[in-house]
């Protein structure tokens, strides 16, 4: 308890974050019991991943204080690249997934320049990122996501997000594995302390030496990366890309990683937070689906529940 | 006995130099928006063999004064270095409130233009005690508020419908004449008002330092609430004005609003850290994205690729904008 | 002097104060008389500044009272102003984007029609302000960001004295003033204190005290331990740290006779003109002259942030060029700014993390920082340095502001860096760890160091620099050899020539 | 030659293949005979903002077209500048996402009877008893409204069925299947599926519960869904499949050529809509499965009484067919 109180408020957080995924779970077996059932928690776990996935990338850039309004179409052309590439084939499901992955890499990268090089901000650069990936898409698809694919993510792909081992869904193992790199890169290396310290102070940071300009590429290429990811693995979901699959995934992360503890100002909070806050929010809206009330009623509960859990846990220090 | 400091004095910079570098960011709106006129003007030209005319200056006004509305609105909570995303929100809100309640005749419509105004001021209040008081991040907040705000919309207005009187109509965006030019000139004034209130001054100070700005005095508390407050009337007002255009009611129609309004405020020259920017460079930045459309329809580009052009447009103004303000401020003084 | 009036302009009562788990003020006391300047003395982090934050109205103190003419005062930036009470804080409270004008006349602009702000006249009223405190180099047009350090710092002043206010709050008002502003400093405190106003000062540089204060309150640990009419400087030392310390500045040991290790030839920057240069290892070479005139381009230039436009930089007789501080840091070149918070440290970060930033690619393996190896370099410096803290985890952001500089120093001797530009490092700094301080510095330079100095306190010049060069409008007037330098000296070169211009 | 007639299709919307489809056939129409020598085309994306499109539809005021197709961000944002269109004498005709205001003529389905024809189907296929779920569209929608509604007035028939679930799907698959994901789990033993869109996604998510055999399905007419109905990832499901049409745009350039040509008056079109079901679905023709799920497979009609026929290279690249394009209105 002592030790509680003397952690860092961020630490903290992340300990509130997931008290609330939890709080969620039992809210939600409360006025509908059969949800905290084995498979309808691995359910919405699994789907939380898809959040969780791109909430990591969104987080990398919000620690240094940027956002990632691409993240939608991104995923989306990520969906697209697998399925356009791989024409279903299980053999060539290896260089459709690098190619989407790398597609993610070099959009983001884009971003990051951007934003580092040329000054935009980041609110502008990803936005019209957004516009241009979508504009490309459709414009060099005509609109068809694969019309020559007889299947569409390879089966590989799609057991990787229906398939289990050892009764754990792959889709969240492979959201594990993210967790733990995730945590150890912005914890136990010297990416993650020029992230933080780039976050905390800009100025500073250059004048301690970091490369504050490659640094902003590579945090917005890896937010592009696991855009792409999370498309990757849509697709193995829904078996299909389909347009405009990332367009809930934009508010969705941003809220995650706020929810999760991280300061929208950049520098302060963590992965395993923000992990905990695509929980919460998946949780929430399966909560308030399984409560079968009118569209509207479930629109202000969202609402009113976000802001009761920010109230309860996310309160900033008096400056 | 005093040693003065005026022995000493190093030569100055020149007062353009000075007014230029306070109002960088306007300069360069205005730079943009005098761009995309004459982009427009020659792509018009071109197109149609002549000079656009009455029918196209009133609609691109009519167009924008939605836009303009709401950017003003942002504006105010950005220059306290937040973010209102729930304004689309509003705009719906009073949408489907507008369509739902003002009946037939223009006297009903402006009594409940005044209330819905009053539920916008209501909506910004939340958003402002939840940040001021609450302590709460703004972009989560009002992406909290957003839904909710969405949500009450669909309840007033399940499904598209109600009807706008027409008078109400022709008085707030007459469709024969840029009329509502007025309102955009009506907002300037009362900006330049508020800009030389007290109010108007604590904004500025909260966005430049909110620490200093507290320690200087400045009620954190009552501006920001004013600023939340003054954001939910003129995104209300958006929301009359986009029902007065329509002629009924759509409780989805503003979501939009919320993205373009952040887009016009940036080309605006506002800076999103907050402090700096003018509420005159975010109607110059509805309008400059009002231009983009007409532009992008008369140049008739490939609708599939419509969204890549509007991106690479959005890019190219914030870059020429920053190529141009660069060069003005690094002019030898 | 006036005699001392039975009932104090502001007084404190047993005030006490936390911060989480920082007792910054406990039970302290203190009266101030009308028309009197009670100095404020104490380490950093004795609590001086909370005090008078609680005093200025901005906080509110967990125990005990504060009474203004004997009546209780009530609490908040509003009353205290309805008090009369003017603050300067010790973090500059001028806002960076808003005019010079509009900062000085923040809460009392002129109106106009309407009622409203008249926003034009703004510059012309404060023009004719400044120029009434006898301030005419600063123009009221420029935004704030844009001025200097010290510039900022007065404009703090003036804003504050322009109130009249019946009681003045100043806390370390002087720290980025060099002899001349601080001179005007004090002429305008003096013509308030003998119209009657209360007045606090807080300064860690002893002869400022000394020559400004009716009264000395001493503050160790949160309390207060002693109000003095006068007092020497050794007492006063001892009962601020509860030790005795020897000379402040060390022993001057004679500059050794080495070929330069770095030569500047014709650089230039904004504001500097073309300038030679060069510095030898051992070396201390002091760089002096008032805030503004371009030392803040030489040191930045030098450090690559941004590096000088023109212009030859030599190292050991190789050129090298220096366009990031990147560039800097690879070529063993530090850099401690005079602005910790915003340009050196990340206050919330741990005490670990500020001191081994730039070298985590030396204590890292395929990007896995070595835990253990870190943890001992940290420790040694911590101990080298005598950073004084519970646990290298601790947020840089809750050391006293000593420390804290000594952290910043810690980061740049484990680059291992050999040239080291010290950019006023003592700003703020309280005089037990200034001395520290000088004695790192002057034992950095026998190890082989070379140490570019710039300090706006012309003493610390005088003793502690092998040689001075004096910078006015971006170029060197004048170069001081060390021997028999004294403050004076480094004052009136910078002055003289000004007396050509005017 | 005569003047052709300058008709613009404003669509507000391109981000799903449905849009695609219909922007695709409205392409080849224009290539084909005889909108090819009576008609000069032009369309338009506004990225389903409603201010956009308004203002998109003040240039074609400004070009000065003889028609405008409308296929609608919103039935009622429009209305203002439609009526401006209308004073000025030009044409407006607005389908499938259709407008409110009677300046503009009405080319559409019925969707109350749509989601009444599901209702029913699922009724009478579970013999009036049973848990069945709703998927519904987009909240705050006329044609989300009128399906609900078209559904509703069956289920009050029949209080043997319960409605064990209520929840949107937005007429997109992901989505759909995502939020059946989330939900179906802790819900008891489904008969029935009524569904508004997105319905594969829904029979995915289904599977991957490990709820099979698959209940009967009342859904869109996505191709993933007919795929079902033939026998689709081990799975055969019993459904109804209605579509809304994507060549809605050409019945409603058609009626534009002859309203314009005066050889028709101006009046409202409601057009039947083309279903299939289990027993009915043709490979080839109602089902394509060398094609995405998403894929729209009522790009065309077919029967005796056919509205239109095309081929599906006009649904998938504009490309046009070989001799005339006939479009059947209904007869006056
Ligand atoms: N807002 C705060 N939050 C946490 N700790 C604080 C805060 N303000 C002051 N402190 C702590 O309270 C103690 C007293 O600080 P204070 O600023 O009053 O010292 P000071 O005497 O003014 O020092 P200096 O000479 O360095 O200015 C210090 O330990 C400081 O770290
Ligand atoms: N010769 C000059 N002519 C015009 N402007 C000058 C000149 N020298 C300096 N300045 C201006 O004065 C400002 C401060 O310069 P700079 O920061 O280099 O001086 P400094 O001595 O380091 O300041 P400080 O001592 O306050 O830290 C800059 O804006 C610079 O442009
Ligand atoms: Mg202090
Ligand atoms: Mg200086």
């Amino acid at each position: 308890m002592n030790k509680f109180k003397t952690m860092a408020p961020e630490s903290r957080r992340v300990l509130y974050a997931i008290a609330a995924a939890v709080a969620l779970f039992l809210l939600g077996q409360a006025v509908h019991p059969g949800f905290l059932g084995l498979a309808s928690v691995e359910s919405i776990l699994v789907i939380a991943s898809f959040v969780g996935l791109v909430a990591a990338g969104q987080c990398f850039v919000i620690l240094i204080g940027g956002i990632d309004l691409s993240v939608p179409w991104v995923l989306n052309a990520g969906a697209i690249v697998l399925t356009t590439t791989s024409l279903g084939l299980e053999s060539r499901a290896p260089i459709a997934i690098v190619a989407a992955l790398a597609m993610g890499i070099v959009v983001g990268a884009i971003n990051g320049a951007g934003v580092a090089i040329f000054g935009i901000p980041a609110v502008v650069m990803t936005l019209a990122m957004n516009g241009i990936i979508e504009g490309l898409v459709l414009g060099l698809t005509g609109g068809f996501t694969c019309s020559a694919c007889s299947s569409y993510a390879p089966p590989f792909v799609q057991a990787l997000a229906h398939d289990s081992l050892l009764g754990v869904p792959d889709a969240l193992l492979l959201w594990l594995v993210v967790i733990v790199l995730v945590t150890l890169a912005l914890n136990i290396t010297r990416f993650g302390r020029a992230t933080y310290a780039l976050g905390n102070n800009p100025r500073a940071a250059v004048l301690a030496g970091i490369d504050a300009r490659g640094m902003t590429i590579m945090l917005y290429a890896a937010s592009g990366f696991f855009a792409a990811l999370a498309g990757i693995l849509l697709v193995g979901f829904g078996g299909q890309a389909s347009l405009g699959m990332g367009d809930p995934y934009l508010f969705t992360s941003i809220a995650a990683v706020v929810i999760g503890g991280v300061n929208i100002l950049g520098g302060r909070g963590h992965y395993l937070g923000v992990a905990a806050g695509a929980v919460s929010l998946t949780v929430l809206v399966s909560v308030l689906l399984a409560l079968n009330m009118p569209d509207y009623v479930r629109s202000i509960a969202y609402g009113v529940v976000i802001l009761g859990l920010l109230l309860a846990y996310g309160r900033e220090r008096e400056t | 006995m005093q040693p003065d400091t005026t022995a000493d004095a190093l030569p100055r910079g020149n007062r353009l130099g000075h007014l230029i570098a306070q109002n960088i960011g306007l300069i360069l709106a205005g730079a943009i928006l005098l761009i995309a006129i004459v982009a427009f003007i020659l792509i018009y030209g071109i197109e149609q063999q002549r000079l656009p005319g009455n029918f196209e200056l009133t609609s691109t006004v009519n167009s924008a004064v939605p836009l303009a509305f709401a950017a003003v609105g942002q504006c105010f909570v950005v220059l306290t270095k937040g973010i209102d995303l729930s304004v689309g929100g509003v705009v719906d809100l009073a949408n489907a409130m507008a369509a739902v309640t003002m009946g037939k005749s223009l006297t009903s419509g402006l009594v409940w233009s005044v209330v819905i105004l009053m539920v916008g001021a209501a909506c910004g209040l939340v958003n402002g005690l939840l940040v001021a008081l609450g302590r709460l991040q703004p972009i989560v907040v009002t992406l909290g508020t957003l839904s909710i705000y969405q949500g009450l919309a669909i309840r007033v207005l399940p499904e598209p419908g109600g009807a706008i009187p027409p008078s109400f109509t022709n008085f707030l965006v007459n469709p024969n004449a840029p009329y509502a030019l007025i309102f955009i000139v009506l907002l300037a004034l009362a900006w330049s008002a508020f800009r030389r209130s007290r109010a108007g001054v604590d904004l500025y100070a909260i966005g430049n330092d909110e620490a200093a700005a507290r320690a200087l005095g400045v009620n954190i508390l009552r501006t920001k609430i004013i600023a939340y407050m003054l954001d939910g009337t003129l995104a209300a007002a958006a929301g009359l004005f986009l029902a007065a255009s329509a002629t009924a009611g759509d409780a989805t129609t503003g979501n939009s609003y919320t993205l373009s309004s952040i887009v016009a405020v940036v080309l605006g020259g506002v800076s999103l850290f907050g402090g700096r920017g003018s509420a005159i460079g975010a109607i110059a930045g509805a309008l400059i994205t009002t231009l983009i459309v007409n532009i992008l329809f008369f140049g008739h580009v490939n609708p599939l690729f419509q969204s890549f052009y509007e991106g690479v447009f959005l890019l190219i103004a914030v870059v020429v904008g920053g190529v141009i303000g660069g060069t003005i401020r690094r002019r030898p003084k | 002097m006036l005699a001392t009036p039975a009932v104090a302009a502001i007084a404190a009562r047993s005030v006490s104060k936390s911060f989480g788990g920082v007792k910054a003020l406990i039970s302290a006391s203190i009266a101030i008389s009308p028309g009197s300047v009670h100095a404020l003395v104490g380490e950093n982090g004795a609590g001086k500044s909370t005090l008078i934050k609680i005093l200025g109205g901005r906080i509110t103190p967990d125990a005990g009272s504060v009474t203004i003419d004997g009546e209780p005062a009530h609490s908040g930036i509003a009353a205290s102003r309805r008090h009369g009470i003017g603050t300067v804080f010790q973090e500059l409270t001028l806002l960076p984007f808003m005019t010079v004008a509009e900062n000085l006349l923040l809460g009392r602009e002129p109106r106009g029609r309407f009622g409203l702000i008249d926003r034009a006249a703004m510059p012309d009223v404060a023009e004719r302000e400044l120029a009434a405190l006898g301030i005419t180099h600063i123009d009221p047009r420029a935004l704030t960001a844009d001025i200097a350090l010290a510039e900022r710092q007065i404009i703090e002043i003036a804003r504050v004295i322009l109130a009249k206010p019946r009681i003045l709050l100043l806390d370390e008002p002087t720290s980025a003033l060099v002899e001349r502003e601080v001179a005007w400093l004090f002429g305008q405190i003096r013509a308030l204190r003998d119209g009657g106003t209360g007045i606090v000062f807080t300064s860690h540089r002893w002869g400022e005290i000394a020559a400004i204060a009716d009264r000395i309150t001493i503050f160790r640990n949160g309390s207060d331990v002693g109000c003095f009419d006068s007092i020497d400087e050794d007492e006063a030392i001892t009962l601020m740290t509860g030790r005795q310390l020897e000379a402040l500045f060390p022993v001057r040991t004679p500059a050794p006779a080495k070929p330069p290790v770095l030569t500047l030839r014709g650089v230039r920057a904004e504001g500097i003109a073309p300038l030679d240069l060069a510095l030898s290892s051992g070396e201390i070479l002091g760089i002096g002259g008032l805030a503004g005139h371009g030392h803040r381009s030489l040191f930045f230039g030098l450090f690559g942030a941004p590096g000088f436009t023109q212009g030859e930089i030599k190292q050991d007789g190789r050129a090298i060029r220096i366009r990031s501080p990147r560039d800097a840091i690879r070529a063993g070149i530090a850099l401690v700014p005079e602005d910790r918070k915003s340009e050196g440290l990340f206050l919330p970060l741990k005490i670990r993390d500020n001191l081994t930033l730039p070298i985590l690619a030396r204590l890292s393996r395929f990007g896995a920082i070595r835990r253990g190896a870190e943890r001992s370099l940290v420790d040694d410096t911590i101990a080298q340095l005598a950073i004084r803290t519970p646990s290298p985890s601790q947020p840089v952001g809750v050391l006293s502001g000593g420390n804290q500089q000594k952290v910043l120093l810690g980061r740049w001797l484990l680059t291992k860096a050999r040239i080291l530009l010290l950019y006023d490092v003592t700003r703020g700094v309280d005089v037990a760890t200034k001395h520290e301080i000088y004695d790192l510095v002057a034992k950095l330079a026998r190890e082989g160091y070379a140490i570019l100095f710039y300090s706006s306190d012309a003493e610390e010049l005088a003793h502690l620099c092998h040689r001075v060069l004096v910078m006015r409008r971006g170029a060197f007037v004048a170069d001081l050899p060390g021997a028999d330098l004294t403050a004076e000296a480094i004052v009136s070169a910078a002055m003289r020539e000004s007396a050509h211009a005017a | 030659a005569p003047k052709k007639f300058k008709i613009a299709l404003s669509n507000s919307y391109i981000g799903n293949e449905w849009r695609i489809e219909m922007v695709n056939l409205f392409k080849a129409a224009l290539e084909m005979e005889p909108y090819k020598s009576q008609v000069e085309g032009s369309y338009f994306n506004s990225g389903n903002n409603v201010s956009q499109e308004s203002q998109q539809i003040s240039g074609m005021i400004a070009e000065r077209v003889d028609a405008i197709l409308v296929d609608a961000a919103s039935p009622t944002g429009l209305n203002g500048i439609i009526q401006q269109a209308h004073a000025r004498g030009i044409l407006v005709i607005s389908f499938d996402n259709v407008v409110t205001t009677p300046a503009a003529i009405k080319v559409n389905t019925d969707q109350f009877k749509f989601g009444e024809t599901l209702a029913t189907w699922v009724a009478k296929k579970i013999g009036g008893q049973g848990n069945v779920i709703m998927v519904t569209g987009v909240a705050g929608t006329t044609v989300n409204e009128q399906r609900n509604k078209g559904a509703e007035s069956v289920w009050q028939k029949h209080p043997g069925i319960k409605i064990v679930n209520r929840y949107a799907g937005d007429w997109d698959s992901a989505t759909a299947e995502k939020n059946t994901a989330a939900i179906l789990p802790s819900l008891p033993k489904i008969d029935g599926i009524w569904c508004q869109g997105g319905t594969d996604g829904v029979l995915k998510a289904f599977i991957a519960a490990k709820r099979t055999p698959l209940p009967p399905t009342a859904g869109e007419a996505e191709n993933g869904f007919r795929k079902f109905m033939l026998g689709y990832m081990g799975q055969k499901v019993d459904g109804l499949s209605i579509g809304q049409p994507p060549y809605l745009v050409l019945v409603a350039l058609e009626l534009a050529r002859r309203i314009l040509n005066k050889t028709y008056p101006r009046r409202d079109i409601t057009i039947p809509f083309p279903f299939v079901t289990d027993a009915t679905v043709k490979a080839g023709q109602t089902v394509f499965p060398q094609m995405t799920d998403s894929f729209f497979t009522d790009f065309t009609d077919s029967g005796p009484n056919a509205v239109v026929k095309v081929g599906v290279n006009a649904a998938l690249h504009g490309t046009p067919g070989p001799g005339t394009l006939t479009v059947h209105l209904p007869k006056v």
